[in-house]
């Protein structure tokens, strides 16, 4: 029924399997939704959140997400700056993962500030210091390209493209493609470090500071370095995951094993600089302001070593070591883990950056504060979720996402083609 | 920002930890003078909003030799690394909802400007910031007593000890009034300060070697020899800040006896009190 | 965020911070517009038709 | 044109630029913050004109001066007065709440009228008139006797007032709710006679050896006491803090000597044996001594050898010897007594023996010591009028000596021993030892009638109430000082228009009077409590009404005392705690959780740790020896022989292995949810203990058994 609006030869299931699936997953989207109402209208005292954790779950989901969309401004560096043109096969859909990412990063602020209908203060009353001011702006900003970069794709579907205008300004905007593709990696370099700089600058948490280049905490660049590292991770694995539920190749090997590649060396150069700062900041900060880092993973129900050693050797150097072998990386199956491992990686690190800061006593007589989040705070770190397999999933169906997937799937369709 | 103004004022108080009882005057002075709100339920101290938040502190011995110290802490107002004015909050409040008087080294508040955003609670290492997560509200009839020198916030935005900025500006007002340029030391004091029966809090102008906190903190001008970021530490060997090291710059003070308490003030690795507490306080390796 | 907000000073934070943000800012609506006005003049130039 | 999907789609688009660039978006958005600003739900306080009334505070008998802040005839906040000679500009967490109590939810409006189990408001023509008609019929009935009074204290003019009224209606039966200063009277009475009182000089003192006493745990006069102490510093003087578990005041002492609970009196005997065995003492002084002396220096020296006290005690022989050595040999020593805040139960053996360390080293009447003197009357009324029914009734017997047995009589008896019972300014069904017994009590009474500003536990049982000022609303004398060297009456003004329809109980007790008619009016002939108080305040009326207090005796005391150790000599028993656990159970007073006649305030309440309340449960204090693998915050179940109790547990090596550790004054259940429901009133585990020799009820504390729940 829908027939007129999917793309010229591709296949795509029937409209009414179509519907239930977008139903179920509308359930969780509303459920969210109910939560988010409820937050908005009663307040915050619907979290857990109290006065020792003013930053918590959603934060951590905030900055997860940012993370992971790094992806598209990284791909688009690659494509659009560097002219890596096998990339153009997966940019469309790093777009679409990063403007869900990102539209689900404001949409946590939204609801994350304690006086929603303020938040433009962010903007108005800008203090220029506040590493969190950064964020906002350049958040925006790049939301903003994101758009730009989706919108051509958008008017490429069948219906859309009939419009001469739409069709033109589609073509135009491939154009000058480059121009915002260099503006947004501008944007992503600053919010993306900025995010580091927001646990970097905090000098009255231990745990949390580190010592750094002018105005900009190591952690500034370990954030941009990390997310343009496992951001392609995600964009893949979200490409593996749509490949398996649609049954059909997408995207061609070459291109898998670039973008691996590429990932691979950045995850490798940025745990290395993540171990050296992670010693440095052991061995000299740390003990300077009288604390052993002991004092970080002990004494409490939940943090320990473990979480040091998972985030960076297990989610960090062995991703990075799978990734940079041709033989492993060209493995299939040790890809796969490899690009999970990643992605819980940064994840991981992105926690123990908003959480473990929040837990840890710094007064000597305070005492370690561990929280367990509401279901409203749940629900609504879930609807980004679900909400991003929607919109995935009508941009699939209705939009030229994958340009080799004509060819791909012609002759004989969900094989590999080597 | 007339940093260099030397007639700035730099507000600051020292509290005997040795005269303190724990008897939580101060505390609620606190609350009645600056309309802090209560709720049913208030022993969730992480939720609980106390300008004035009294610690109690053990030795850690075990029954016989245990020992009990109190240790009420306000607001810091910390003056940031070197004293220049970048407390931990203000410099990441991305709203400019608070604010570093350099005139007077209090740091301020703004309730209709914070949008609630918390970096500020999660940048303060001394839990000085609360949060409103409910609506304030009194009993019927209740809401007469609110004093109208501190407007009660709104749901949704953060607070803390202002030092009694009000206090500060009424006697300077009639400091202007009477034709004075500047105002006594007793005409400005905090609702802590006079409530406390035993009269551990001294209150004054740091700047001011005249005023009594200043003759027992003798705070030190100049930054400490082994951190930069350390301004102002006192010359009292019994006196000391909270997390001194830390390089945040308190302008509150504590006084003690007690070396245990003394050294609770702040951390230390394994031996290096030994090492540093006869010349006093709490030194830093930073 | 602008010069007549109260917060605003000439100093070098002000200027760089929003020095970066305008002048990506006026990138962005540059491209745009530059983009929707080609578009409309290619529309009228092939007479409404989407093919060239 | 015809309109297309292509051309809608267009107009669509069209219109929703146009909406996003017009500046509606920008109102809306301006708006909607500025609306945030301005919540109509978050009040804003009137501004006016700014003034200060002084007044006297009178939440407890510390009875401070206080300074008022007003805006226009808005109070707005409470603060010490400075120069007052009692607090001098400080004040406790309580007094500074004050305004709280003033709005609190559960006041009593209007006056109340018992119908079943539920109140309905009455006029005050109608509640007087039913109180003074069921008066008229006991009196005539011939019992006037029956007709039975309890207040706070015994000196005032309302407390006054209504002893005046019990007279002249024909009652002896006045009661007030064991205090420091009934303590402090019933020790001077038993060893230096009659209708004197006792304070202690602990301002100049340089050796304080304190049994138990709160010093900064509310104890007497509290924020004297905090002076005091902090000065301890300045004047290089010696805090020995004698008690079971590290209190504030044992934290902050120079010593903390912990004592095996109840063996307190032992410890001060076994003290006086060593002062005496070791001729520390001060020979002038005790060649004074009366009531076989001799006697009781015998006694001591074969019962109370160091180390029988020793095991007692659980202190260390050499210890004991050595604190009775720098007591004794101190310049300026004091011994004080009253475990915590002094206000409840107490052994009089104890009592008596801490006040004989006191003679033995002779600094009674001495600077820094323990002044004995008579009980300062200020004020003066005429005799009542009697009529025969009233010398009659007042000729009987007093029902019992203390308030507590009134109510065993009351339960013990098929017929009512009481008629009709007054309460004012106490809260017995809530503050007295074994509360249930005291709520039958006041189930067999057939008459109860509460004078009362709050719907507290003992209001609730009483059938009328008639509601009274708070303590800013109204006129009174505040004589204060509990258990310090100065003694001073305080005026205690009215600085806000009453709030409710309540009355000041000096007017009630007028009312009433007027409406018995007869004798009893007689003996009322004023118009307002304000010309009473003036009349009966006669020549101190002046000062104190131009300077808010008056000075009634300041200074080492000239006056003679007489030392009589008559009741020691005759070897009283110490009393031991009922029950039969392992465990005992004692009461914690702390400074921030008042455990009489007033219930704590929400501003109080939010200050209290918890380590004593967590949510709606009382957590207890027990040394992780006695814990028993028990972690911090545990569930369990505390059961003594009047009850059980869930509460939770907090391990604190702050307190002696073996006892459990209940903050005194939660546990309230009347209307006030940011106050009560909070916790449980120790007082409904704990029992009294009549001692004997002196009849007090001396419990201090309760065999206990906690289990896991």
């Amino acid at each position: 029924m829908d027939s007129a609006l999917i793309p010229e030869g591709a296949k795509r299931c029937s409209f009414p399997i179509f519907a239930v699936g977008i139903a179920i997953v509308g359930a969780v989207v509303l459920w969210g939704v109910y939560a988010m109402g409820l937050i908005w209208w009663k307040g915050l005292n619907q979290t857990n959140m109290n006065d020792y954790y003013g930053f918590a779950l959603w934060i951590w989901a905030d900055l997860a997400v940012i993370a992971v969309g790094g992806g598209a401004f990284f791909t688009g560096l690659l494509k659009y700056i560097f002219k890596v043109d096998e990339l153009k096969n997966i940019i469309n859909f790093a777009v679409i993962i990063g403007f869900i990412c990102y539209s689900s990063a404001l949409l946590i602020l939204a609801i994350d500030i304690g006086q929603p209908l303020r938040g433009w203060f962010i903007f108005w009353h800008a203090n220029v210091h506040s590493m969190l001011t950064e964020v906002a702006f350049c958040l925006s900003c790049y939301f903003a390209v994101l758009t730009i970069e989706f919108i051509p794709n958008i008017l490429e579907n069948r219906q859309a493209n009939k419009v001469p205008f739409f069709h033109h300004l589609a073509h135009n905007m491939h154009g000058v493609m480059a121009v915002f593709a260099a503006t947004g990696a501008f944007l992503s370099f600053f919010h993306q470090g900025s995010l580091g700089g927001v646990a970097g600058v905090m000098y009255g948490r231990p745990f949390a500071v580190r010592e750094g280049l002018l105005i900009w905490p190591w952690t500034f660049f370990l954030f941009t370095w990390s997310a343009a590292a496992f951001g392609p991770c995600f964009t893949l694995l979200v490409t593996k995951i749509t490949e398996t539920i649609t049954g059909k190749k997408l995207v061609k090997d070459n291109v898998v094993h670039l973008l691996s590649k590429i990932s691979g060396w950045m995850i490798i150069t940025y745990i290395i600089a993540k171990i050296i700062d992670t010693i440095y900041w052991a061995t000299v900060t740390v003990p300077g302001l009288g604390f052993n880092i002991s004092h970080f993973y002990s004494n409490n129900g939940f943090y320990g070593y473990w979480i040091l050693v998972t985030e960076i050797l297990i989610c960090g150097v062995i991703p990075g070591l799978i990734l940079i072998m041709k033989s492993t990386r060209e493995n299939p199956t040790l890809r796969l883990v490899a690009i999970v491992l990643g992605v819980v990686g940064v994840c991981l690190n992105r926690w123990v950056m908003v959480l473990q800061i929040m837990a840890i006593p710094v007064l000597s007589f305070d005492t370690w504060a561990l929280y367990v989040p509401s279901w409203q705070e749940v629900a609504t770190t879930v609807l980004p979720v679900a909400y991003g397999i929607i919109l995935i999933a009508v941009t699939y169906r209705y939009l030229p996402v994958f340009p080799q997937e004509k060819e791909l799937n012609y002759v004989q369709p969900a094989t590999e083609t080597k | 920002m007339n940093k260099e103004n030397i007639k700035a004022h730099k507000f600051g108080m020292v509290i005997d930890l040795d005269k303190c009882t724990g008897c939580g005057s101060c505390m609620v002075s606190c609350m009645s003078e600056n309309n802090v709100p209560f709720k049913e339920d208030e022993s969730n101290k992480k939720d609980s909003i106390t300008w004035m938040r009294v610690y109690k502190l053990t030795n850690g011995k075990s029954f016989p030799d245990t020992e009990i110290a109190y240790l009420p802490r306000p607001c810091q107002h910390c003056g940031g690394k070197g004293d220049h004015g970048h407390s931990p909050c203000v410099s990441v409040c991305p709203a400019t909802a608070t604010d570093y008087g350099y005139d007077t080294g209090i740091v301020s508040q703004i309730y209709t400007r914070c949008f609630g955003c918390r970096y500020c609670m999660g940048a303060c290492p001394y839990h000085a910031r609360y949060f409103n997560w409910w609506d304030p509200e009194w009993p019927e009839g209740m809401e007469k007593y609110l004093s109208p020198n501190v407007s009660p916030r709104m749901r949704g935005v953060v607070e803390k000890c202002s030092f009694c900025y009000h206090r500060f500006q009424a006697a300077r007002d009639k400091a202007y009034y009477d034709g004075r340029d500047d105002i006594e030391e007793n005409e400005y004091q905090t609702a802590c300060t006079t409530a406390c029966p035993a009269g551990a809090i001294v209150f004054g102008d740091l700047n001011n070697p005249a005023h009594r906190v200043h003759e027992i903190v003798k705070p030190d001008p100049h930054p400490a020899s082994n951190n930069p970021n350390v301004v102002g530490k006192s010359r009292n060997p019994n006196v000391f800040r909270l997390l001194e090291r830390l390089g945040t710059n308190p302008k509150v003070y504590y006084l003690s006896e007690r070396e245990w308490v003394r050294k609770a003030g702040d951390n230390y690795l394994e031996g290096e009190w030994d090492n540093i507490k006869n010349h006093h306080g709490s030194e830093s390796h930073g | 965020m602008f010069p007549f907000n109260f917060e605003w000073a000439w100093d070098i934070a002000h200027m760089v911070f929003f020095g970066g943000f305008w002048y990506a800012i006026s990138i962005l609506g540059a491209g745009l517009t530059y983009c929707i006005l080609k578009a409309a003049y290619d529309t009228f130039k092939n007479g409404g038709e989407s093919h060239h | 044109m015809k309109v297309d999907r292509r051309s809608f789609l267009g107009l669509g688009l069209g219109a929703v630029a146009g909406f996003s660039v017009s500046p509606v978006l920008l109102k809306l958005t301006d708006d909607s913050s500025i609306w945030t600003q301005n919540w109509p739900w978050t009040p804003v306080p009137l501004d006016g004109e700014v003034m200060y009334e002084s007044s006297v505070c009178s939440l407890c008998p510390g009875s401070c001066g206080i300074s008022v802040r007003k805006i226009d005839d808005r109070p707005v906040k409470i603060e010490g007065l400075n120069e007052y000679p009692i607090n001098d500009g400080g004040a406790c967490l309580h007094g500074i709440s004050g305004l709280q109590y003033l709005y609190d939810p559960s006041r009593v409006k209007t006056p109340l009228k018992k119908n079943g189990d539920k109140f309905e408001e009455i006029s005050w023509e109608e509640a007087v008139s039913l109180v003074s008609g069921k008066l008229a019929d006991i009196r005539n009935a011939g019992t006037p006797e029956k007709l039975a009074c309890i207040s706070d204290k015994h000196q005032g003019s309302v407390s006054r007032l209504f002893k005046r009224l019990l007279k002249s209606f024909g009652s002896p039966n006045f009661y007030t709710m064991p205090s420091l200063e009934s303590y402090l009277e019933l020790t001077a009475a038993s060893l230096h006679g009659k209708g004197t009182t006792i304070g202690f000089d602990l301002e100049n003192s340089d050796y304080i050896l304190s049994f138990g006493a709160g010093i900064i745990e509310g104890w007497g006069s509290p924020v004297a006491c905090f002076k005091a102490n902090a000065s301890r510093k300045e004047r290089g003087a010696t805090l020995c803090q004698i008690e079971p578990r590290l209190s504030n005041t044992a934290a902050n002492a120079d010593r903390w000597v912990p004592v095996k609970p109840g063996t307190e009196a032992d410890l001060a005997l076994g003290m006086c044996a060593v002062i005496l065995k070791n001729n520390l003492f001060n020979a002038a002084a005790v060649a004074g001594f009366k009531g076989g002396f001799n006697k009781l220096t015998a006694l001591l020296q074969t019962d109370y050898s160091l180390s029988k006290i020793s095991e007692i005690t659980g202190i260390k022989e050499a210890d004991i010897e050595d604190i009775a050595t720098q007591f004794a040999k101190a310049k300026m020593p004091v011994a004080v007594f009253g475990k915590g805040r002094g206000d409840s139960s107490q052994s009089l053996k104890e009592l008596v023996a801490v006040q004989t360390l006191n003679c033995l080293v002779g600094n009674i009447n001495k600077e820094g010591g323990a002044f004995v003197q008579p009980v300062k009357e200020y004020l003066e009324f005429p005799e009542e009028t009697m009529d025969d029914i009233a010398d009659k009734g007042f000729a009987q017997p007093k029902l019992s000596p203390y308030v507590h047995d009134l109510f065993d009589k009351v339960n013990a008896s098929s017929q009512p021993v009481v008629e009709a019972l007054f309460v004012y300014q106490s809260n017995p069904c809530y503050s007295l030892h074994d509360t249930k017994a005291v709520k039958q009590a006041f189930g067999k009474i057939p008459f109860v009638v509460s004078f009362s500003s709050f719907l507290d536990e003992t209001a609730k049982e009483a059938d009328i109430i008639l509601p009274v000022h708070t303590f800013i609303e109204r006129l009174e004398d505040i004589p204060s000082g509990a258990g310090l060297s100065k003694m001073v009456v305080g005026l205690s003004k009215p600085v806000v228009k009453p709030v409710f329809n309540t009355k000041h109980p000096g007017d009630i007790v007028f009312l009433i009077a007027k409406a018995i008619d007869g004798s009893v009016a007689q003996s009322f002939e004023w118009e307002t409590f304000d010309e009473c108080l003036e009349m009966a305040a006669g020549n101190i009326w002046g000062d104190l009404s131009e300077n808010g207090y008056v000075i009634l005796s300041e200074g080492v005391p000239k006056a003679p005392h007489e030392i009589d150790v008559t009741f020691l000599s005759k070897a009283p028993d110490s009393v031991q705690p009922n029950g039969d656990g392992d465990l005992l159970l004692i009461p914690i007073d702390n400074m921030r959780l008042p455990s009489a006649a007033q219930a704590a305030s929400p501003f109080a309440v939010k200050t209290i740790s918890d380590e004593e309340l967590k949510g709606k449960e009382t957590v207890v204090e027990i040394n992780p020896q006695t814990a028993k693998g028990l972690k911090n915050y545990d569930r369990v179940t505390l059961t003594t022989p009047l009850g059980t109790a869930k509460v939770m547990i907090h391990l604190s090596e702050g307190i002696m292995p073996g006892l459990v550790g209940m903050a005194k004054g939660l546990g309230h259940s009347f209307d006030n949810k940011y106050v009560s429901n909070k916790g449980v009133n120790i007082n409904e585990l704990i029992g009294p203990v009549i001692e004997s020799g002196s009849g007090l009820d001396a419990a201090f504390g309760i065999k206990t058994k906690i289990s896991k729940a």
